[in-house]
């Protein structure tokens, strides 16, 4: 449904209804698009080749310096993309809410 | 000439890919979209300065629902068949700027999106437009070969045998009736620099060729595929796996014709088609003949790129001995 | 000081658009336009204009490069007739409501069917709604000087609205005649360089042309209308600054011989002039008769209107272009919507006349007045007139 | 004239057909000479997001055509989306909330804190027994039609038969579980 933030006085609305503030749909949290399950990795098996983090349609594995991937729930649509693709099945697609 | 626009281009390798992300999360796109994975791709092999022009489609509707936008390099977007001549004037408008001193002199990519419905059919005429007049910019077709932000209609890019909502599998006629309308064939014909087609499964191969795409100085056209769960019918963890299967099944080959040369990945043992359309319910009512009618169909075209690899670019043909499918 | 030459039309429009040092010229041929972008074409190429200009496929691409490139901050112009304009009618909204200052020069010409290159106001009357900025020239002048004004409007932070300079073809924008060109060292100061309040620039990144959802689309709207309604108090600060440079002064309304007149024939472009000839002749004969021509024709002058026709018994409005199965033009729509609320209401005489270029002489326009006031005297109740028909 | 009219609004996620569940439920009482409107809420869809979907049943002609902002009923196809959507939102007094759940009405009552009438069942459980696929739009029909009767079990058949042609039969077992296993809180 719309943001219900996009309502706003006539005389606030930016020149041509233009977005003055870049990226900033990272406020919106597609993670609420997760029903059934998420991905949860395994640290043990995990290689840090990265495929998790290059094959994810919403950028939701934040790279860290010591080259694990942490994935972000606030983001993540729950697709599996990830956990197909992991040359090391070290990520399973667990149910919500466990 | 490419050669020197890419003399100091460097092959992007796992460790080396950018960290940077043109095109953010809370995206609206759907689960397991592979179209907005091909447009990260691209944007991410990119780079900033960028300024990215849309076509009407999914992408530009996922992407800037007001007041959020994902776009966090500079972006516009006009209408679904003038991005080519959006972008045309966008890079126009920049040059002058610059040769008059308004601006800072900065190499700033233009680049522009597009589905296959933007690009093949409604846009054609001002892609054709901007390309022919030489435009610096990179044009992005993402094709998931139908019109998905209305719902799933056909394209002239919609593949032989596929269903979508005005292409049925009816009693009389099974699914879209026509051959995909063959894009990179169209932009080779007016001689720009640099065309090339590529799939998110092949990312490195994908981001090298954007990477090349914003480097070459005029138009340079990129087709890539892109996977839809919505409108394909299959699963949303499957979009590199039907990415990467299109290309082992040589039904989307991968390509690059570089001044009218072209340089082919082979792929001399090519899974059968059928493993591929088993993947998406869109070919769920494929009858054996439309199969082998397709499969030959999709030898033949393969042999021709050979061959128009082996008059274009000899010393590439003869280097390459055939070999077996190569993963990436 | 400014120097008065023989010049046709087009080319004088042509020396007006180098003047305003444009940054992007997009270009598609029409008839009767493509003079206009031949001779930029001609500056660009021998460097006396220092602009792209860019020759792209289609109108529709003409209007899309232009607001490509005016949303990266560059002055940007454009020019076309009939189909052009009807092809480029889907842009036209979008150049608008994203607050992209284009300027267009549209040289008059009939829609079709059938195909018809000669003058009506049939094309730009179909982009009435489009929320542009619209004015009229009745001579080459006038093109040429609306032409310079029309960036400063545009440009001006209050109003980022693009504006469309209308001239009839052929009658116009084909003749030579007079024109005063000026210096470009007066020029300058009058049209500064373009400073955009948004523009695409990686510094500082926005996105234009959001999806805008039911909760928004309506305040953007309104901000439009706003601007496009301000525009007219912007309009007559730079006629005013243009009048004191100059030496010329421009209204959104001009009346013509209109102190005691009964009748007063309502125009716009440049037959105004042949129908000013027209109410010289009646007024020797002793006729109280007048002319208002209407240059500002969106955003609407109401007030000064109203104020120019003041004391008229009857009107006799000429539109060039016909509104089929209703009140016959979109001119005489408007001018009846102004007065409804009056309580003193002149009698109004609606005709449409001059399509597809049939001339219209200074008997033309006797006739329209001699009809209007029988008309008038019998309170005659009708739609509209359609003038020059063959019956037999 | 009393228009007893009842607004239903159904919320859901793109792609679980929360407007199919409006459309069949409206086709069934047209069937039974009643008036009917079924919609979604206009918009990009997208698979996965969460939509919603609105039904008006009434004895006489429905001319209202906006949104429903107080419905009697709201149907939730979705458990999940209880954490991020307001699906109480604009509920008339001693109006009704259905939601397909596994958990009981108290543990519901107790977790979100709902004050109005509520109602439960596991309709992707029975989803699951009856169709083998988590789809629970024709099943909730079961659950709505137990809270209001709308139209009759048997007057569904057709649209039902319409719509599904040979699946039809599993789903209309799974409406009738629903209906059967729906409990009705207070």
């Amino acid at each position: 449904m719309a943001k219900v933030d996009a309502m706003m006085p006539w005389k606030e609305v930016p020149l041509g209804g233009t977005i003055l503030e870049p990226g900033n749909a990272r406020k919106f949290k597609t993670g609420d698009w997760r029903s059934k399950v998420r991905p949860v990795t395994d640290k043990e098996k995990c290689i840090k080749c990265g495929m998790c983090w290059i094959f994810c349609p919403d950028m939701a594995y934040d790279p860290r310096e010591d080259g694990y991937y942490d994935w972000n729930g606030t983001y993540c649509k729950g697709c599996g993309i990830c956990a197909k693709e992991c040359p090391k099945d070290a990520i399973q697609m667990v149910a919500e809410g466990e | 000439m490419i050669a020197d626009d890419l003399k100091d281009f460097k092959k992007f390798t796992p460790k080396t890919l950018p960290r940077e992300e043109p095109f953010v999360s809370g995206h609206r796109a759907c689960q397991g979209c592979g179209e907005v994975l091909a447009l990260r791709q691209v944007a991410k092999a990119i780079g900033t300065p960028m300024i990215a022009v849309s076509a009407t489609g999914c992408m530009e509707i996922i992407s800037s629902p007001f007041p959020q936008t994902a776009w966090a390099v500079p972006w516009i977007h006009v209408a679904f068949e003038n991005a080519a001549a959006v972008a045309a004037g966008v890079e126009s408008g920049l040059k002058i700027l610059v040769d008059k001193g308004r601006i800072p002199k900065k190499e700033i990519k233009v680049v522009a999106f597009a589905g296959d419905g933007g690009t093949a059919d409604i846009g054609l005429q001002a892609l054709s437009g901007a390309m022919e007049r030489g435009h610096n910019f990179v044009y992005v077709c993402l094709d998931n070969e139908a019109y998905m932000n209305t719902g799933i209609q056909r394209s002239s890019s919609t593949p032989y045998g596929a269903t979508t909502t005005t292409s049925p599998a009816g009693k009389v006629t099974p699914g879209q009736t026509t051959w995909k309308k063959n894009l990179p064939a169209i932009m080779a014909a007016h001689n720009i620099p640099y065309v090339a087609t590529a799939s998110p499964a092949y990312y490195l191969d994908l981001m090298n060729k954007a990477k090349k795409a914003s480097l070459i100085k005029g138009p340079a056209y990129l087709h890539i595929y892109s996977s839809c769960p919505t409108g394909w019918r299959h699963g949303a963890d499957l979009a590199i796996t039907v990415s990467r299967l299109v290309v082992e099944a040589n039904i989307f080959p991968l390509y690059e014709i570089e001044e009218g040369r072209y340089t082919v990945r082979k792929n001399n043992q090519p899974k059968p088609v059928e493993e591929y359309f088993k993947t998406q319910r869109r070919f769920a009512h494929m009858t054996p003949d439309m199969l082998q009618t397709i499969q030959d169909r999709v030898d033949r075209d393969y042999q021709r790129l050979l061959q128009m690899e082996g008059m274009t670019n000899p010393a590439v043909a003869q280097k390459e001995k055939p070999k077996g499918a190569t993963a990436e | 000081m400014a120097k008065r030459v023989g010049m046709e039309v087009s080319i004088a429009i042509s020396e007006a658009v180098k003047l305003a040092n444009v940054d992007v010229i997009s270009a598609y041929p029409i008839t009767p336009q493509t003079h206009i972008v031949e001779h930029l074409s001609e500056f660009v190429s021998d460097g006396e204009l220092h602009s792209a200009f860019v020759p792209v496929e289609s109108e529709h691409s003409a209007m899309s490069a232009a607001l490509g490139a005016s949303a990266v901050g560059a002055r940007t112009f454009t020019a076309t007739s009939s189909q052009g304009l009807a092809l480029m009618h889907e842009i036209m909204y979008l150049a608008a409501s994203m607050r992209l200052p284009v300027v267009m020069s549209v040289v008059n010409r009939a829609l079709s069917s059938p195909i018809n290159i000669w003058n009506d106001l049939s094309d730009i009357m179909a982009e009435r709604d489009s929320g542009w900025v619209q004015v009229f020239a009745i001579n080459g002048q006038e093109a040429y000087d609306l032409t310079l004004q029309a960036f400063k409007i545009a440009e001006d932070p209050r109003v980022l609205l693009p504006v469309a300079v209308n001239l009839d073809g052929f009658i116009l924008s084909h003749v030579i005649e007079p024109i005063e060109l000026f210096e470009q060292q007066e020029v300058d100061p009058f049209l500064p360089p373009y400073k955009p309040v948004l523009r695409l620039d990686p510094e500082k990144p926005v996105s234009m042309g959001a999806f805008g959802s039911p909760e928004v689309f309506i305040e953007v709207k309104k901000q439009v209308e706003e601007a496009l309604i301000g525009s007219q108090k912007v309009v007559a600060e730079v006629w005013k600054d243009f009048g004191q440079r100059f030496g010329r002064i421009y209204k959104p309304v001009e009346s013509y011989q209109t102190k005691g007149a009964d009748t007063i024939l309502i125009t716009m472009g440049s037959i105004t002039e042949t129908a000013m000839t027209a109410i010289d002749s009646l007024r020797e004969k002793g006729r109280k008769v007048g002319l208002v021509h209407i240059r500002l024709w969106r955003p609407f002058p109401f007030k000064e209107f109203l104020q120019a026709i003041k004391g008229a018994k009857t009107l006799a409005v000429l539109d060039r272009a016909l509104s089929p199965g209703g009140v016959g033009g979109p001119v005489g729509l408007e001018v009846k919507a102004a007065l409804f609320g009056k309580d003193e209401r002149p009698y109004v005489a609606e005709f449409v006349a001059g399509l597809g270029g049939r001339d219209l002489t200074v008997d033309t326009f006797i006739e329209v007045l001699d009809k209007a006031e029988k008309y008038s005297q019998k309170q005659k109740d009708f739609q509209y007139e359609l003038i020059g028909v063959r019956e037999k | 004239m009393n228009n007893k009219m009842t607004e239903v609004r159904f919320h859901g996620r793109g792609g679980q057909g929360a407007v199919t569940s409006a459309e069949l439920v409206a086709l069934s009482a047209i069937d039974e000479g009643k008036y009917a409107q079924a919609f979604p809420s206009f918009g990009p869809e997208r698979r996965g997001a969460p939509v919603v979907a609105f039904l008006r049943v009434s004895d006489h002609q429905i001319r209202v055509r906006s949104k429903v902002y107080n419905p009697d009923i709201v149907v939730v196809l979705d458990p999940t989306l209880l954490d991020i959507v307001d699906v109480a939102a604009g509920l008339k007094p001693g109006g009704m909330v259905i939601v397909n759940t596994a958990k009981t009405v108290e543990q519901l009552r107790q977790q979100y804190g709902f004050k109005g009438r509520l109602a439960a069942v596991d309709a992707t459980k029975i989803a699951m027994e009856e169709m083998k696929v988590p789809i629970t739009n024709t099943t909730m029909i079961g659950a709505l039609l137990k809270a209001a009767p709308l139209t009759t079990l048997a007057a569904m058949e057709k649209p039902l038969d319409h719509r599904f042609g040979r699946i039809a039969e599993r789903n209309r077992k799974a409406m009738e579980r629903a209906f059967q296993e729906t409990i009705l809180g207070e």
